[in-house]
């Protein structure tokens, strides 16, 4: 046993950061440092620099233009990355509908498709979540009724997240609605955005942020050669594409980061005279979520390593998923408190990039309270963590 | 022992909570929140109208003569509302200061103002760096002719871009976390010196920012007796926490009730949220939460007028202890909301925000459990 | 609303402590100061005084021999019974058959059973618990056969508490195997232990205290007479018990009483060259549970206010009970934990009355891990904790 | 990084596994904890046959040379078994002291013995007062004609009734909690003015008292050089927290296995207690904290050969963390378990004790989680 990065590793971890002091804009790695607003094109210029250095899509075979990069090295990659301060990279193309073209689509949506991921010509959305079934996907209800060479789509998807920056979005759609098993009739259409009949509405989150949106479906006509795979077994294709590379679920590198500017602030806010780093219930607070990081690390390294060798993780992604998310919502947490008074004050404007106005409380204040808000999505959202719980006591427990 | 209202308090509370039902539905609520001033004039003038903006006056000055079980009322009823109106800074911390030390001529002046909703007032306390700590002031009032100058910043005022006059603690001696040695002064917001900015709060409420440079007053703008007006701070403080106590406990009320409802009617996997026992637990965890949340704003109110140590002893104890049940209850309601509770349309997402951000203020659940180990220690 | 105690009560509280202070055994008082063992002649010599004092049957009605007092008195009562020392009252005979025999008991059994509780003749313990039917006590199986003017008594009983002492046992039988539901065909029978074919064995818990016992009926006569109500009626006299006077059960005396031992204990303790109670996390933990427990006083005070003006507790009897129990094993955790190494030695002989050897560590550390370990058994027994959830999520909450 | 086993570490894990397997079940060990020793002197004969009191010590003194990783392996399987015998005091602890700090001769003579079983050893360190702190020595070791005098107190001896031979840790000189001054002594167990007081402890194993009443030892009971061992002890308590780890996830695993399979068998009102949601993902978090336990543990294991800043940040990350999750996994294997957890009779009941009590050895999550807030602000 040895959990010490082999020298191929560590000089793989010099690229990374070689090439991330290079390639990362300077105005996006300062917004993520600033926890100031996102834009599209902040996503855009990032994940071309990716696309050029051949490192957007980590998890694909070299055959389609991957890196054949090993777990642990996807590992140090993301940990780099969040480090210095780059944007995570929009799952919607590269890691969702990209392997499920790659598994079941045919060798045309293949051949058209996934270079267009690969090159950002395609920016994709996902259509999953319908209103009425959050977790319970089994019971969606939009629908796909076959016309000819087309299908017509009508129905509601929510929870589109980056929605509006899509030009492509993919869908679970009920195309059998007389199947015996609510999982069955149900069908993986791939719909490009510009199609009439489409439209995307903000949905406001409780921050005040517009991250995601409802998307309408109204007689849409989506050509036949657009379905995934065969008719009505789309619930197979979405199983798949959601047990599909679920190492990252840990999100450990953007813990590690936001552990590091938490002990930053601690270090500045003052309590009673003394930075509050010292305060010994702070202290204790920071030294207990950090311990829980670091196994939380070695967790996801030895299911990387089970992964390397060929193992499937099991009931670990579901606990990855779990205390992932619960040592991020602490961090978050944490901040809040820590900021004290200066937690109240909400200055939507100062997340802005452009923004020079006058900050209200200490620089890094303006976007706590907000994350910690926006961050309660974490337990409920890709399976809430109580289904999680569900998941590990019947497939883990046998219960 | 008797946990029974008055026939006063009775009223009162039939009479506060008629009003928020009536005026301040959540969609209405919304829109004052989002309005230019943050609050409705209107309402305000029916609080007025009520006589609510007397509850803790004396009847000399038009006000009801209520104690901390009448705050806690009124402060039930705004939390069941998530009302924004700037009674908290206006009547219990402004006008609670001019009631305990003002001149007879101040009193009448200010607090017939405030009582009739003519006048508004903001406590500007807080500093950059002073954190929770009642004592730390480090902006100074420094006498030069016939009146005096103040110079320092202040933070996170509630209400402060509201207030026509702000009432501004200021030390004239002393340490700057010295008890000793702190004056507070009357400041018109049109003072030359200040300077002012107003910002939303991110659960709805509003707070300013306040730079003093050297801003000159009269000697008849000081409140009480420059140095030794700390006592009278902290008593404010502590109705300022029975008042937001009762507006945890309302929150909660409303967030559990909407929460329970919701696992009623929801459906998942062709079964009633309600079934899942996992979550039945939880409701029943945020019921528990309210019920201790309840008795903590009940024994903090009914000892308000007691000896400082008593009175302390349980502020302490209410504030640190609903700060934990609130953030609980406030964290589980959007919990079990799912996606919808995490949206700006729904109610639930505001309770949840202001339940946790009320630990922000006048100090969060470590504070005052701190606090409280030092005054119960004291006591022992 | 006044939380302060009238002048009746202070001067009730003042003759409760000048009757502890004359009439509980001195010897007594130490043994339960210094969380040692009590014998059956410790817990005797105090009801005896308590019943010369007529203060022993606290709930009963004033025509059978109770004190008539308020809720609060009671409240009162206990408060000074265990912050002077004073060692619980049994509740077996006095507040659990003695409030069956009164409601559904014949003439008969109330002349002949109550006055003998009253004045310590007849020892009596609970036989409700059958192994298998722990908290679903509606599942019971040891069966009543009528056979002329007697039952015939077979089946086990367990968790008996104190038993080894009683000689008395109130058992929940099944009269009617046939019964359509399995809380139907229960009776409530009266069974003298002295009757041949009862069998008591005891059962060593984790902490290696004799307190709970086996006990076995083989073909134990019992007159029909001893049959309390009808036959087959059982199920609703022992609810009445469960139900019956839970005012009591949040335990705020005892709690408080264990908070100002624990805090006597972080002053004589020494972390890093300071009293515990000084350290600052151990101190707050302290203000934690001490702040819970004002809460839990408040809401119990609340409740007896309420059962004052004739209202009957509902989801607030299992709302104390949770927190009572929590807050109790809290404060024995913590008691264990202030001792560092000193809690691991396990010097069982030291906790016996006429103990007088070397004692190892401070002389409050001998009971305190054996105390941590024995009050698990808080949040199991009187319908476990996850029990008294269900019942509030159905009762209190319509879930 | 590779998480795999050795060859040789494998044929360890089986080899420990087996014999804990087959001469440990619950009964049994329950005959040795209760019996006069305390521990099993023919399970320590078998120990020694299968070289695996030598596990940690160089391959010159007849040990396996074995790391971290070999000593987690063995504690996971004496915690599997809730194993009584006498060898983190022995072998890790004693063994370890001599290892590091002794002579060629006390090295060949020592560990000689107790690789082969014939010597048992215990480290009297711990004082009346000392708590966690390993720093913390006030028994004196004073210098007289040809040897020393050691004088005072030592509390919780693990082992100390059984051991042939105690190391005694001692001040030479400083304050009574410096690092530098702590000199570590050979005392056999009939030396003159030393009085022993051995008791079990709540968790099956034995621990004891000991007064050093002007003991009086030769030059060459000297282990290392009086005054500079800080950094030896230091050194083994690493080791002793390696093996404790290992042996709470054992424990725990146990525990986990152990619930979850009771809460598949046992029916109430109708149905197996599996099936209630809520005992379902309280097993889960008992299956998490397991888990976590594990990463941790390994993590120390693997640090043990890593500068001390690095060594030591990961034993104090495993003893606080573990500590925590152990405790979890404890009390609620006997909630799951319901009113037969309670009881003597059961394994689970004795699990629980031992998972509760590890964290009184060398240090408790509170002490740990502070010490590695002190390393991880130096690490910064």
């Amino acid at each position: 046993m040895d959990l010490n990065f082999t020298p191929e590793e560590q000089a793989f971890r010099e690229e990374v950061r070689a090439f991330l002091q290079s390639d990362l804009p300077d105005d996006i790695r300062a917004k993520m440092k600033g926890g100031k607003r996102l834009v599209k094109d902040d996503y855009f210029r990032w994940h071309q620099a990716l696309s050029k250095r051949g490192w957007l899509a980590t998890n694909w075979p070299k055959e389609y233009g991957g890196p054949g990069w090993t777990p642990v090295q996807k590992h140090i990659f993301d940990e780099e990355c969040y480090s210095a301060g780059g944007p995570r990279i929009l799952p919607f193309g590269v890691n969702m509908v990209a392997p499920v073209i790659m598994k079941f689509g045919s060798q045309e949506q293949k051949d058209y498709y996934l270079p267009r991921i690969l090159n950002l010509t395609d920016w994709w959305c996902q259509g999953y979540s319908e209103p009425g079934a959050g977790s319970d996907l089994a019971s969606l209800r939009c629908s796909a009724v076959r016309d000819g060479d087309h299908y017509i789509v009508n129905g509601q998807k929510t929870w589109t997240t980056l929605g509006q920056y899509a030009d492509h979005i993919f869908c679970l759609v009920r195309t059998d609605p007389d199947a015996a098993k609510p999982q069955q009739g149900i069908s993986f259409l791939l719909i490009d955005m510009k199609t009439p009949g489409i439209t995307v509405r903000p949905i406001i989150l409780l921050d005040g942020e517009h991250e995601v949106n409802e998307v309408w479906f109204d007689d849409v006509k989506v050509p036949a050669e657009n379905i995934v795979g065969e008719e009505n077994k789309g619930w197979t294709y979405a199983k798949y594409l959601l047990t599909h590379e679920r190492t990252g679920i840990a999100n450990v590198g953007a813990s590690k980061a936001a552990m590091l500017h938490l002990k930053a602030i601690a270090r500045d806010q003052m309590k009673n005279g003394r930075p509050l780093i010292e305060d010994p219930l702070f202290r204790n607070r920071l030294a207990k979520v950090e311990i829980d990081l670091m196994a939380l690390e070695m967790t996801n390294l030895r299911v990387l390593a089970e992964v390397q060798s060929g193992g499937a993780p099991g009931l670990e992604s579901s606990i990855l998923k779990i205390r992932g998310t619960e040592i991020r919502q602490e961090l978050t947490d944490l901040a809040r408190r820590a900021l004290g008074p200066y937690a109240l004050p909400f200055q939507s404007e100062a997340l802005d990039g452009g923004f020079n106005g006058e900050p209200v409380g200490p620089d890094y204040a303006a976007p706590k309270a907000q994350q910690y808000f926006n961050m309660r999505k974490l337990s409920i959202y890709g399976g809430s963590n109580e289904i999680q719980k569900n998941i590990i006591a019947k497939a883990g427990l046998g219960l | 022992m008797d946990f029974s209202l008055s026939e006063e308090q009775r009223m009162l509370k039939d009479t506060v909570e008629r009003l928020v039902r009536e005026t301040y539905d959540f969609e209405k609520r919304q829109k004052i929140a989002d309005s230019e001033e943050g609050f409705s004039r209107e309402v305000w003038g029916q609080l007025a109208e009520l006589g609510l903006l007397g509850v803790p006056f004396p009847e000399d000055f038009g006000g009801l003569g209520g104690g901390g079980i009448d705050l806690m009322i009124v402060g039930e009823a705004m939390g069941q509302g998530l009302v924004v109106e700037p009674y908290l800074a206006t009547v219990v911390l402004g006008g609670g200061l001019v009631e305990l030390l003002g001149s007879d001529t101040q009193k009448e002046e200010i607090l017939g103002a405030v009582v009739g909703g003519e006048k508004l007032l903001a406590f500007a306390h807080g500093e950059p760096d002073s954190r929770y700590e009642t004592a730390h002031v480090r902006a100074t009032a420094e006498k030069v002719g016939g009146g005096w100058k103040l110079t320092g910043r202040k933070s996170v005022v509630l209400n402060g871009g509201e207030a026509d006059t702000l009432i501004v603690s200021a030390r004239v001696s002393g340490a700057h976390d010295d008890e000793d040695g702190i004056g507070l002064f009357l400041v018109g917001k049109d003072a030359a010196n200040l300077k002012l900015h107003s910002t939303p709060a991110i659960d709805g409420t509003r707070v300013a920012e306040i730079a003093l440079d050297g801003v000159e007053i009269a000697e008849d703008a000081v409140l009480g007796t420059p140095g030794a007006c700390f006592h009278a701070i902290e008593e404010v403080l502590a109705r300022a926490v029975i008042l937001l106590s009762g507006e945890a406990v309302g929150a909660m009320n409303m967030a559990v009730d909407t929460t329970v409802e919701y696992l009623k009617t929801r459906k998942q996997f062709g079964k009633a949220l309600s079934q899942f026992q996992v979550l039945q637990h939880r409701a029943v965890e945020m019921r528990i939460a309210l019920e201790e949340a309840r008795s903590l704003a009940i024994l903090a109110a009914a000892r308000l007028g007691e000896p400082r140590d008593v009175r302390e002893l349980a502020v302490s104890a209410a504030k640190s202890g609903i700060g934990r049940h609130a953030r609980f209850v406030g964290e589980q309601a959007v919990q079990l909301h799912g996606g919808i509770g995490m949206t700006w349309e729904v109610p639930v997402a505001h309770y949840t925000k202001r339940l946790v951000m009320l630990d922000h203020l006048f100090g969060d659940t470590d504070h005052h459990q701190e606090r409280f180990a030092t005054l119960s220690d004291a006591a022992a």
